[in-house]
């Protein structure tokens, strides 16, 4: 490979031909401090616009300063990183950000975490030598997302995610000049738009300026209401990252503690969305072996099939795919099929009345909001799950209970609701919620037992995976991706007869719910969606029982109250009220 | 016979009328009226040696002539046939007289080269522009010349960009003719966004084939068989015979397949700009082109290697192109002949504001401001002070009488704290207050800023509501030192061109009238009377006889008096809007 | 309209077109028409060049005046607009500012008809290149 | 930007529909599509920018991006008699300040806004490349040169 040589602050560095000043100086040890900047992880996506101009750097012999992030090293090159010129521009480039922020860092939900912040503290802003005019724009709150423009750095980042990433197409560069920012189309708001909640906007955003709908409180409001019986679930992803929050190493797998403090905050019954999760396999897995049979019989049109756990995705091809929403599964996503079951099934057993259960689900994803929102999901006014917060915010809740979580004992989930399979774990990475179906739609259609249970082949971080998996001598093909974008490249696919494959598992969010929208920010380092990827894939392996329709909750489930599946479709939902 | 008394104002005010006053008696009193002529005439552009009086048809020029030479001119020159040595204009360098003016080209300041056929050709007629060797630069080339040697052309004539950064344009050809791609473009930026500027629209309304004819040749030149112009959609008549131009040009096989014959295909397609100055920096016309926001993107790459669809581009602006004919018509080093060391040819500019000869006019680089704005511009208007003349636009700056003799070219004018721009030229007066000057740019900086990038999208309006606060006469001298600074790093930081010389205005205000500021911060007045915060309307007691118009005529009830008595002027009521003052007739209100 | 094929033939064709336009430009037609070109820029629009042009299109005509009228692009003399410049038969080009209705008719009936100047002259105040 | 809402008839849409066809719905030709889409309703109501989003295949708020950013495009009918000041320097040092309040004040209304009777709007454009008869105004096509404060009533009468 061609090399550059080259000297940043009188080091003397040799990199590959192509690499930014930025990532040159970060080899070397020298840490040029960015805002705009965002690099998703392996994905070959990069936000580098140039626009914030914190990064630049002095370049000897150049007329201007230059971005550190967008500027290619050549051979020879003299870089300067804190020269007085350059603070000075970086500092007054910082100052005319904050000039035309909010100042309300103490009260807004970014606050600690917030990217603009971090840099005022870095390079020790104490004043602003330029105030004046700030631009204002009128707040959007959605069923998930809170847009509050005032506080935008005009990064671009969530533009970068709903356009390159998730060609979802909500946002875009509006107005020009002082007044541009990132906006819906007429500046309308987000829950009239063709939004997926799918929260990459959130989880990209340096500020404060994209966050999620806040429910923490309406949770402690439940919690101390002695009327009622709270009820949590909890998301596979959750327990892959929540220990980030309070410092532990990503990867770190806390369910023992997530739920030791779960039952601290006074929740009544600690259960597991895993359990929904093999729920799911179950419906999911007979339809696919339903249309299997009829696909196999003849009827082309029958598959590919498509998993419909992901809301995001579920909202994604009702909006631009309206023409083929017979193609995806119609099982309820986990959250949904759970709640239904909880205050159907569970209230009745523990004698609880519907109206005096609140179901709670803590979740990895922006979109749940969304979803425990939308009219079929409730009877008669009453919704299923009442409450979806996220990772980011569970944790804001442990913190308000003044637990140390780290210090927590393991504890274990209630019965019978939070029995679940390793198969229910995987749901949380992408590849998972397939390798799920797999093993049990291998077992149920051949009628052989698995000689292996792990399948290599589904797994990873590429965008779209494919695999081949041999039923019995019927070789099934498997598509695989996360990511909108992605998924929208399977789609156009399908709709132009050329997809070859079987089964296809889409997850909205890159890398699936471990990376989800409301996920503790990863700040697109893939190394951590890798951890927790690894974690789930660990919890998997050390479950005793490793798929969904051997779970004995599960059986009992279908035996005393669902009979047969097929009962938890997403379109038409009817309650399991037998 | 005609005698042509030159009427510009700078003779004017020299007493030309009383030259023909005079002429006109003396010609009657020799019973000449019937034969002879007398004709005042618009500006002869030699205001330096007026008052000028042209003798036609024998072309005899004197300079320098008085109401007391009258009787000679009549009596030797009509009369008799002799010219009068003494009046007649002396060539500098031989000190000869010139005695008939066809010889004495050279007083003439201008040259027209971009400008050649404006105002000349039928725009809308391909006859006439070919009849004037149109077309014959793109068929030497193609004919005799490689692409290579072509460039080798360009390059040696010392062409530089036109449109304000004045990259040397073969060197621009060159490095596009270098990348491999299927496809190449050449774009023509006719998207002239300075106020103030219109040597673009008018080559195009006045000569679009040279245009053509230039994008075809560089087209050639680097492997392109496309071109495209962005044209500003404000310029309806230039659209429309730019339009009709490309027609006659397909018809006649001078663009499309197989031109001359000699297997090269060029085409080209019109492309609209919607009102974006920034769209005016290259990369942002390729992205506007492309059906995107007109935001800039970092270079490189440049849009030699990654341009319009990511294909190599070339970008030059319309009087780049229109000096690319005449190179290969007369040679690179007839061009290089011209101008200064490391800037050859001409410039068009676009005189304008208080000056005379408001108009377009082209100057070999190296043609003192002086020259221009008193020679050619016919000095300012209404015999004011000149104060500064403002180049290059928004991103330019005003320069004072010290730069007069500043030969114009790229290098000295940045080196004077402006810019060549595309060649906006305002000039302004003693009334042209220089902290509202550097307020009005940077409102239209402010305006015309994408926002992409920090340091431009919000320091430009922070520095616009610092000289707010100075116009209004709040500002502090820390207030001074904020705008130095803030224009310093907004200068070194920004993305593109537009921020990166948005404080220009600014800058050289500071620099050059740093004596205004002060008298807005410290004295909290406007020396120009043109900042209305800072004004106060005041009666003079002894000049007021009490006649009540300006009572009468004061639309917020400001002035009170009794009729016959001094009035008064309430300054908290007053909004400064100068009814007062119009009314007055015995200037008893003043402006303090 | 004929395509032009080569290098030969636009060579041919600028001849031709040269030694007309040099006809209407030096004003040697036989004929002895004069050449009126109108400088119909946006400027001169503005001002009120194209009813000058009407203006000088019909009164020609009604005055029995064989005048070929053209259109042109702008002369450079913003401030003097409309700018018109009259060619007559045989003489040097005259360029005329401010040329509005009335003063088109002077033109007319004085410079036309009788070669007598009249006031608002413009003296070229530039360099053409056929020159060099 | 502020819009009105209207309903666009079938044969409005088709219209649209013919105006991208004429540009092979491509989706770089949005800035052509949209010129001749002003051209023709005048404005551009959120309604045409949704469809030509459709027919180019692009996202709406991708269209209303480039809308927005352009100051040639509007969102708002003009008055029957556009009147646009120009503020180009050339104007400005020669007093176009002084003739936009005049506008202003006469027809009680701001830049960007039209009057109440639908029949002058009011808007600031870049300059015309008329500096020559500066202080310059344009009310619809015609221009109007070296425009005084004490003119504009006459000017303004031509139209009543």
């Amino acid at each position: 490979m061609e090399t550059i040589k080259l000297t940043i602050d009188n080091k003397p560095v040799e990199v590959p031909k192509g690499t930014s000043i930025l990532h040159a100086a970060k080899g070397a040890g020298i840490h040029i401090p960015t805002l705009c900047f965002f690099k998703l992880g392996d994905m070959p996506i990069e936000n580098r616009p140039g626009g914030c101009r914190v990064c630049v750097v002095e370049v000897q012999g150049r007329r201007n300063l230059a971005p550190a992030c967008v500027t290619d090293v050549t051979e020879g090159m003299v870089v300067k990183t804190h020269t007085i010129r350059a603070l000075n521009a970086r500092k007054t480039v910082l100052e005319l950000i904050l000039s035309d922020h909010p100042t309300d860092c103490l009260v807004c939900a970014k606050s600690g975490n917030c990217e603009l912040q971090t840099l005022a503290q870095d390079m020790g802003i104490r004043k602003l030598h330029y105030e004046g005019e700030q631009s204002h724009y009128r707040e959007d709150t959605s069923p998930a997302i809170i847009r509050d423009m005032d506080k935008c750095v005009r990064c671009r980042r969530c533009e970068m995610m709903c356009n390159d990433v998730q060609t979802v197409g909500v946002l875009s560069g509006i107005n020009r000049g002082f007044m541009s920012v990132v906006s819906p189309a007429f500046e309308m708001n987000l829950d009239h738009s063709v939004c997926t909640y799918c929260g990459q906007c959130v989880a990209v955003c340096p500020t404060g300026a994209l966050t999620e709908v806040d429910h923490t409180n309406a949770v402690i409001r439940a919690l101390a209401d002695p009327s009622k019986t709270v009820v949590v679930q909890t998301a596979p992803a959750v327990r892959a990252a929540l220990g980030e929050e309070f410092g532990l190493k990503p990867g770190t797998l806390v369910t023992g503690k997530m739920v030791a403090a779960l039952r601290q905050l006074g929740f009544d019954y600690v259960f597991d969305t895993d359990f929904a999760a093999d729920l799911t396999i179950m419906e999911e897995g007979t339809e696919l072996l339903n249309r299997l049979t009829q696909f196999l019989a003849g009827d082309k049109t029958k598959l590919p099939i498509l998993t419909s756990c992901c809301p995001a995705w579920v909202k994604f091809f009702e909006h631009q795919f309206p023409e083929m929403m017979d193609i995806p599964s119609t099982a309820k996503s986990p959250q949904q099929m759970f709640g239904p079951i909880a205050k159907e099934y569970f209230a009745k057993k523990i004698g609880v009345e519907r109206k005096d259960m609140v179901v709670v689900s803590i979740m990895p994803c922006l979109a749940k909001k969304y979803e425990c929102s939308r009219d079929e999901f409730s009877h008669n006014g009453s919704p299923d799950v009442d409450y979806s917060i996220s990772t980011r915010e569970l944790a804001n809740l442990i913190k308000q209970a003044n637990l140390e979580f780290d210090a927590l004992a393991d504890e274990d989930f209630d019965k019978p609701l939070g029995e679940s399979t390793g198969a229910s774990v995987i749901f949380g990475t992408t590849g998972g919620v397939i390798e799920a179906a797999v093993r049990t739609a291998y077992e149920l259609h051949t009628g052989n037992k698995l000689p292996k249970v792990d399948f290599e082949e589904l797994r990873g971080l590429a965008g779209i995976r494919s695999a081949t998996i041999d039923f019995g001598g019927l070789p099934i093909n498997i598509g695989i991706a996360h990511g909108l974008g992605n998924a929208r490249k399977l789609l156009e696919d399908i709709r132009e007869g050329k997809s070859t494959f079987h089964a296809i598992e889409i997850m909205a969010c890159p890398g699936g719910c471990i990376g989800g929208g409301g996920q503790p920010l990863h700040h697109g380092d893939f190394s951590i969606l890798k951890a927790r990827q690894e974690a789930l894939y660990r919890e998997d392996a050390g479950k005793p029982i490793r798929k969904s329709h051997e779970n004995p909750f599960i059986i009992e489930l279908y035996k005393e109250f669902l009979g047969k599946p097929l009962k938890l479709i997403y379109i038409n939902p009817s309650h399991p009220e037998e | 016979m005609h005698l042509l008394v030159c009427g510009g104002t700078g003779c004017k005010s020299s007493a030309s009328d009383t030259i023909v006053e005079n002429l006109k008696a003396e010609l009657e009193h020799n019973s000449l009226e019937d034969d002879v002529q007398v004709i005042m005439t618009g500006c002869f552009g030699f205001c330096e040696q007026g008052p000028v009086v042209k003798v036609m048809p024998d072309n005899t020029f004197y300079v320098r002539v008085t109401p007391g030479d009258v009787k000679e001119l009549v009596a030797e020159h009509i009369i008799k046939g002799r010219k009068v040595r003494r009046l007649l204009y002396e060539n500098p360098e031989t000190k000869e007289p010139v005695s008939d003016s066809k010889h004495m080209g050279f007083y003439r300041k201008q040259i027209r080269v971009a400008l050649r056929n404006c105002g000349f050709i039928n725009p809308e007629n391909i006859d006439e522009y070919i009849a004037r060797d149109g077309y014959s630069a793109l068929a030497k080339a193609l004919g005799e010349l490689s692409p290579q040697q072509a460039i080798d052309i360009i390059k040696k004539s010392g062409l530089r960009g036109r449109g304000g950064g004045g990259f040397p344009t073969g060197i621009k050809w060159e490095l596009t003719s270098k990348f491999e791609a299927d496809q190449k473009y050449v774009v023509c930026n006719a998207d002239e966004g300075d106020p103030g500027a219109f040597m673009d629209r008018s080559v195009l309304e006045g000569d679009p084939h040279s245009v053509i004819e230039a994008m075809a040749i560089c087209g050639y030149c680097i492997g392109a068989s496309k071109g495209l112009v962005y044209i500003r959609a404000e310029y309806p008549l230039a659209i429309e015979r730019l339009k009709i131009a490309i027609k006659q040009a397909q018809e006649y096989g001078l663009l499309g397949l197989d031109i001359l014959g000699s297997k090269f295909s060029f085409d080209i397609s019109l492309r609209y700009g919607a009102g974006a100055f920034v769209c005016g920096e290259e990369t942002a016309l390729i992205h506007s082109m492309e059906g995107h926001r007109g935001e800039p993107t970092v270079k490189p790459p440049f849009p030699a290697e990654s341009g319009y669809m990511k294909k190599p581009t070339v970008v030059n602006n319309v009087e780049t192109y229109a000096n690319v004919p005449v190179i290969f018509n007369k040679g690179a080093d007839w061009f290089a002949s011209i101008g200064t060391e490391k800037s050859k040819g001409t410039k068009v500019f676009a005189l304008a504001g208080k000056i005379n000869n408001v108009g377009l006019i082209e100057v070999p680089m190296g043609t003192s401001l002086k020259e221009v704005i008193f020679e050619i511009g016919g000095g300012i208007k209404n015999n004011k002070e000149f104060k500064a003349v403002q180049t290059g636009g928004p991103s330019g700056g005003c320069l004072t009488s010290k730069h007069l003799d500043t030969p114009i070219d790229y290098d000295n004018l940045i080196a004077s704290g402006s810019m060549m721009g595309s060649g906006g030229m305002i000039v302004m007066d003693e009334d042209d207050c220089m902290v509202a000057m550097a307020r009005y740019y940077l409102d239209f900086t402010v305006d015309e800023s994408c926002g992409k990038c920090s340091p431009c999208r919000i320091g430009t309006m922070r520095l616009k509501e610092i000289l707010d606060k100075i116009i209004k006469g709040d500002g502090t001298m820390e207030d001074i030192d904020r705008l130095r600074n803030l224009s310093s790093v907004i200068k070194d930081s920004s993305l593109c061109g537009l921020g990166q010389t948005a404080p220009n205005p600014v800058l050289s205000t500071l620099d050059n009238f740093m004596n205004e500021y002060l008298a807005h911060v410290k004295d909290k007045k406007c020396p120009a009377g043109r900042c209305k915060s800072l004004m106060i309307y005041k009666v003079i007691p002894e000049n007021c006889v009490g006649c009540t118009a300006c009572a009468r005529n004061c639309p917020v009830n400001a002035i009170s008096g009794e009729r016959k008595q001094t009035h008064f002027i309430d300054t908290s009521i007053c909004i400064k809007c100068g009814a007062c003052i119009e009314r007055c007739k015995f200037n008893a209100i003043v402006i303090n | 309209m004929t395509k032009v094929k080569s290098l030969a033939d636009l060579k041919k064709m600028q001849e031709d077109l040269q030694a007309k336009l040099k006809v209407r430009e030096r004003g040697t037609d036989p004929e002895g028409y004069v050449r009126i070109k109108v400088a119909m820029a946006t400027c001169g629009i503005a001002s009120g060049a194209k009813g000058v042009m009407e203006f000088l299109i019909d009164e020609l005509d009604k005055r029995n005046i064989d005048t070929l009228i053209t259109q042109t692009g702008c002369m450079g003399y913003c401030y003097a607009e409309p700018t018109i410049e009259v060619t007559l038969p045989n003489k040097e080009p005259v360029v005329f500012g401010y040329v509005d209705i009335r003063k088109a008719d002077e033109i007319i009936e004085k410079y036309i008809k009788n070669g007598e100047f009249v006031e608002g002259i413009i003296p070229v105040n530039y360099e053409s290149i056929d020159n060099n | 930007m502020s819009s009105i809402k209207v309903e666009l008839k079938q044969c409005e849409i088709d219209k649209i529909k013919e105006i991208c066809q004429s540009f092979n719905n491509e989706p770089g030709e949005l800035i052509n599509v949209l010129h001749k889409a002003q051209g023709h309703f005048g404005y551009l109501p959120a309604e045409v920018q949704e469809e030509i989003a459709l027919e180019l295949k692009i996202s709406v708020a991708k269209v209303y991006g480039v809308v927005t950013f352009y100051s040639f495009f509007t969102m708002l009918p003009k008055g029957l008699h556009p009147i646009s000041i120009c503020t180009g320097t050339a104007c400005y040092v020669r007093g176009a300040e002084k003739v936009l309040d005049e506008f202003k004040r006469i027809l009680n209304i701001q830049v960007g806004d039209t009057t109440k009777d639908g029949r002058f709007s009011l808007s600031c454009l870049r300059c015309v490349g008329a500096c020559g008869l500066a202080p310059v105004v344009m009310i619809g096509e015609k221009v109007y040169g070296r425009v005084s404060p004490d003119g504009v009533k006459d000017i303004l009468n031509e139209y009543s």
